[in-house]
């Protein structure tokens, strides 16, 4: 029931979203002229028709340590939430958890995982 | 009656967005339809009363799986990936039993979580403490071993991935030197 | 002689207690409450010094010529000088020492009594960088730059200057300005009053 | 069958609330924006439109719906329009689930005002509010400029790093609340008399870091950095499409992440807290209404601030950023957990 309320309050936004999009179309002028929808170069000729070009992603492994946090977190999450009734059992196996991952964290920082993955140069 | 209604819903978008990921050629739209098929599964989580794996699935595989996509994105070798012919012919043949092996084990698996999985007995706990502390109070009692180990998983999850990561870095700086 | 001067790297505490963030809020939260020191434009405006380089425009004959030199090319170029009228001699200097020649077009014609006048003079401001080197070439101080700078049209035609209007904004010029003594501000005492009674003092910088 | 009209008037009624903070309240936050970054200046800002310029995001919104709707040559024009439609659902589906002040009774219905008490709030927070990032990545990818197309990696990269901090800062008051809704969390703060920022300072400033890394504000603004990126993503929309990218990701989701840290660390709509004493309530005098106003007056102030650090700070360089996270946010959050741990079955006498 609550959830439906969600998925209500999810339909009234999308139409909400679709207005946007149509809106200027709506009330806009159309005075088309030659060049208007050429993609901003600063004033210069486009040297390719595609600007969706492969280039070297600094942070690419970090998505991957992203990824490994996450799950983490997920199972952290309930945790969290009975760790009242846990008592000190609780405490000794969350911990015992976040040591492991600590480590996991220090050998990605001492691999130099955690920097930036550019030479210096490409700043 | 309405929750059937909203149930297909959401399982006829997942199917959809299924067969978009396996047969769109242009890997962004893969991406979108991957996302369109994982929201809609956290849809079916949150109708069926399972509203921790919902939220988690939106969280892990919604924003961090999806997002490590994106990146690949930008990785991708454009004019290679939008044509539309089969690169891994041979390899999508050797897979193929592989994957029917998958899904026969997947159906089998499910089948016998039917027959011995409790038959309504967490139900009253549900509804009176809530899902998470459920969820919770198995894992961090009855499970802890497993969840300990999960850690030890995770460690050597994510010491493979530096491995790995930072190969591709060095050889990168090979090329480039 | 360069003096180096380095930032003095910050300690542990002003690290951890954020210290330096501290310090640049407390700063812009004391100007947020201050009285603002700017002019509204286009409801106030101030006057532009004496040797703004705005809009162009051509001084007249008032009797307050460069004296041998005006005479010197009046007599050359056997120009008829009328009072009130432009002192444009019809050298075209300006037009040789200007970057981008074609934004001039100046034409003399010749009077039934055997002199000469300039007839056309044609400033395309579209081209024009404001470099001034036309000013520098002027040998009868006649093309100067006023301090008109609000030059934006609503057509190209209006961005050209003729010679009708290169007089009236020359005219409007010596009957405010000439006279004025050369300095950079003419309300400086205006600029002391914005700057000075709010306290406003450049930061030194720390070592 | 009357149960279930009642609830789907309220809902419908709850959703128009919220719509009308989203749009009304969103487009007013862009006159005090300009007036805030103005007075920083010692400029007056906008002052022609209206008394002080009060009408001036009317002016606007007129302007933006005027223009002629342009598209850019080389694009993809259903991702084009898309990337609009994942800004703006995900970062307004957060307020579904911010609570504004505690139950009330009118005509002997009683209403919550939060519009699904959901067990699992925090964490649908979260996942909403990563999502902007697709709708950044779309528009950088389908604009098909490079300005727009860096603009997004960017953005993609800062939300890998802040992704993990935001949940990992959460936990702390969570373990002190014992429980994922941010209605019950609220109220555990009252009934426990504590605001948790008195017990979670390091969480707090962590969580802020993230808010502002997750709205892409200063120091965290390089996805638009207008000097090098000329506004980064949205440089090839127009007229309300590029209203709608600020709208969403400076306003509407600065106004959700500043309530859910008022509801985390600063007790929601309780009044001024002592420490394990109790409440002081100055407002006393607006009676049933004085929680509300609370609210409010907390996630403003909270804004202030954060609008306040925009006009104060530099932008930090990408690197930087990515690596304050996983150098320091990360093990100060972990820290934190730990030491919250130690500390929690103090609280829960």
């Amino acid at each position: 029931m609550e959830y439906m309320a969600l998925l209500i309050f999810f339909g009234v936004l999308m139409a909400v979203a679709l207005l946007f999009v149509f809106i200027n179309n709506l009330l806009g002028p159309k005075t088309p002229e030659a060049m208007e929808d050429y993609p901003y170069e600063c004033g210069v000729p486009l040297y390719d028709r595609s600007a969706q070009a492969t280039f070297h992603q600094g942070y690419y492994l970090l998505g991957l340590l992203l990824l490994l946090f996450d799950i983490e977190a997920a199972f952290l999450f309930p945790w969290t939430v009975v760790y009242r009734y846990l008592g000190v059992f609780g405490f000794i196996e969350m911990f015992l958890f976040i040591f492991i991952l600590t480590y996991g964290l220090l050998y990605a920082w001492r691999k130099g995982a955690l920097d930036w993955q550019f030479e210096e140069e490409y700043f | 009656m309405i929750q059937w209604l909203v149930f297909f819903l959401f399982s006829g978008i997942a199917v959809l967005s299924a067969l978009g990921v396996v047969f769109l050629p242009n890997p962004i739209y893969v991406i979108l339809a991957l996302l369109s098929v994982l929201v809609s599964v956290a849809g079916l989580f949150f109708i069926a009363g399972a509203e921790l794996v919902g939220a988690i699935q939106l969280l892990i595989y919604a924003v961090a799986v999806t997002v490590f996509y994106v990146f690949v994105l930008t990785a991708v070798p454009w004019e290679k990936a939008i044509k539309k012919d089969p690169f891994y012919r041979v390899e999508g043949l050797i897979s193929f039993p592989l994957v029917l092996a998958l899904y026969v084990e997947m159906v089998l698996v499910f089948l016998i979580g039917v027959s011995v999985s409790p038959k309504g007995q967490f139900r009253e706990l549900i509804t009176k403490f809530g899902n998470t502390e459920v969820v919770g109070a198995i894992l961090f009692s009855k499970y802890f071993l497993a969840f300990e180990l999960v850690s030890l998983v995770l460690l050597i999850g994510m010491i493979g991935a530096v491995i790995i990561g930072r190969k591709e870095a060095q050889t990168y700086e090979d090329h480039s030197s | 002689m360069v003096k180096k001067v380095f930032e003095k790297p910050l300690s542990w505490l002003e690290r951890i207690l954020f210290l330096d963030f501290i310090r640049g809020l407390s700063i812009t939260i004391r100007h947020a409450f201050r009285r603002t020191i700017t002019t509204h434009y286009p409801y106030e405006k101030l006057t532009p010094p004496k040797r703004f380089r705005g809009f162009f425009g051509h001084k007249v004959v008032n009797g307050k010529e460069p004296q041998p030199a005006f005479d010197e090319w009046v007599e050359r170029f056997k120009i008829k000088v009328e009072p009130g009228r432009s002192r444009c001699v019809v050298c075209m200097l300006c037009k040789r020492a200007c970057p981008v020649p074609q934004l001039f077009e100046i034409e003399g014609e010749k009077l039934p009594d055997g002199r000469r006048r300039v007839s056309v003079f044609n400033m395309n401001m579209m081209l024009c960088t404001f470099c001034g080197f036309c000013v520098d070439a002027c040998p009868v101080d006649c093309l100067f730059q006023s301090d008109i700078h609000e030059t934006a049209s609503y057509t190209r035609k209006d961005a050209v200057l003729n010679l009708e209007l290169l007089e009236r904004i020359g005219r409007d010029w010596q009957a405010r300005r000439e006279d004025e003594p050369d300095r950079i501000w003419i309300d400086d005492a205006q600029r002391q009053k914005l700057w000075y009674e709010n306290d406003l003092k450049l930061p030194e910088v720390r070592r | 069958m009357d149960s279930v009209l009642a609830w789907l008037i309220i809902t419908v009624i709850k959703i128009l609330v919220i719509l009308g903070i989203v749009l009304g309240i969103g487009a007013y936050l862009t006159l005090v924006e300009r007036k805030v970054a103005a007075h920083i200046q010692r400029r007056p800002g906008p002052m022609v439109v209206g008394w002080h310029g009060l009408l001036q995001p009317l002016a606007d919104g007129l302007k933006l719906l005027t223009k002629e709707d342009l598209f850019p040559r080389y694009g993809n024009r259903f991702l084009y329009n898309l990337a609009l439609v994942l800004a703006l659902v995900p970062a307004t589906l957060v307020f579904a689930v911010v609570p504004f002040g505690p139950e009330f009774e009118t005509f002997g219905i009683k209403v919550k005002p939060i519009l699904t008490d959901v067990n699992v709030g925090l964490l649908l927070v979260f996942a909403f509010g990563s999502m902007a990032v697709f709708a950044i990545a779309l528009a950088g990818w389908a604009s098909n400029s490079k300005y727009a197309l860096i603009g997004s990696m960017r953005k993609a990269g800062i939300v890998v790093s802040y992704e993990v901090v935001i949940t990992f800062a959460v936990m702390g008051p969570i373990i002190l609340a014992g429980t994922l809704s941010t209605y019950e969390i609220v109220q555990k703060q009252i009934e426990q008399k504590l605001w948790y920022i008195w017990l979670q300072p390091i969480a707090f400033v962590v969580y802020m870091f993230a808010v502002l890394a997750e709205m892409g504000r200063v120091p965290f603004d390089i996805q638009e950095a207008e000097a090098e990126l000329v506004t980064g993503f949205t440089v090839e929309y127009g007229g309300m499409k590029f209203g709608l990218f600020p709208l969403v990701e400076w306003y509407v989701e600065g106004l959700s992440l500043s309530a859910i840290a008022v509801v985390l660390f600063l007790g929601g709509w309780s009044p001024i807290n002592i420490p394990f004493l109790g409440f002081i309530d100055p407002l006393f005098f607006l009676g049933p209404l004085s929680p509300f106003v609370w609210f409010a007056l907390k996630v403003t102030l909270l804004f202030l601030f954060i609008l306040w650090l925009h006009w104060t700070l530099p932008r930090y360089r990408i690197d930087q950023i990515t690596s304050t996270a996983w150098k320091v946010m990360l093990p100060l959050t972990f820290v934190n957990l730990v030491l919250t741990a130690v500390i929690a079955p103090l609280i829960w006498r």
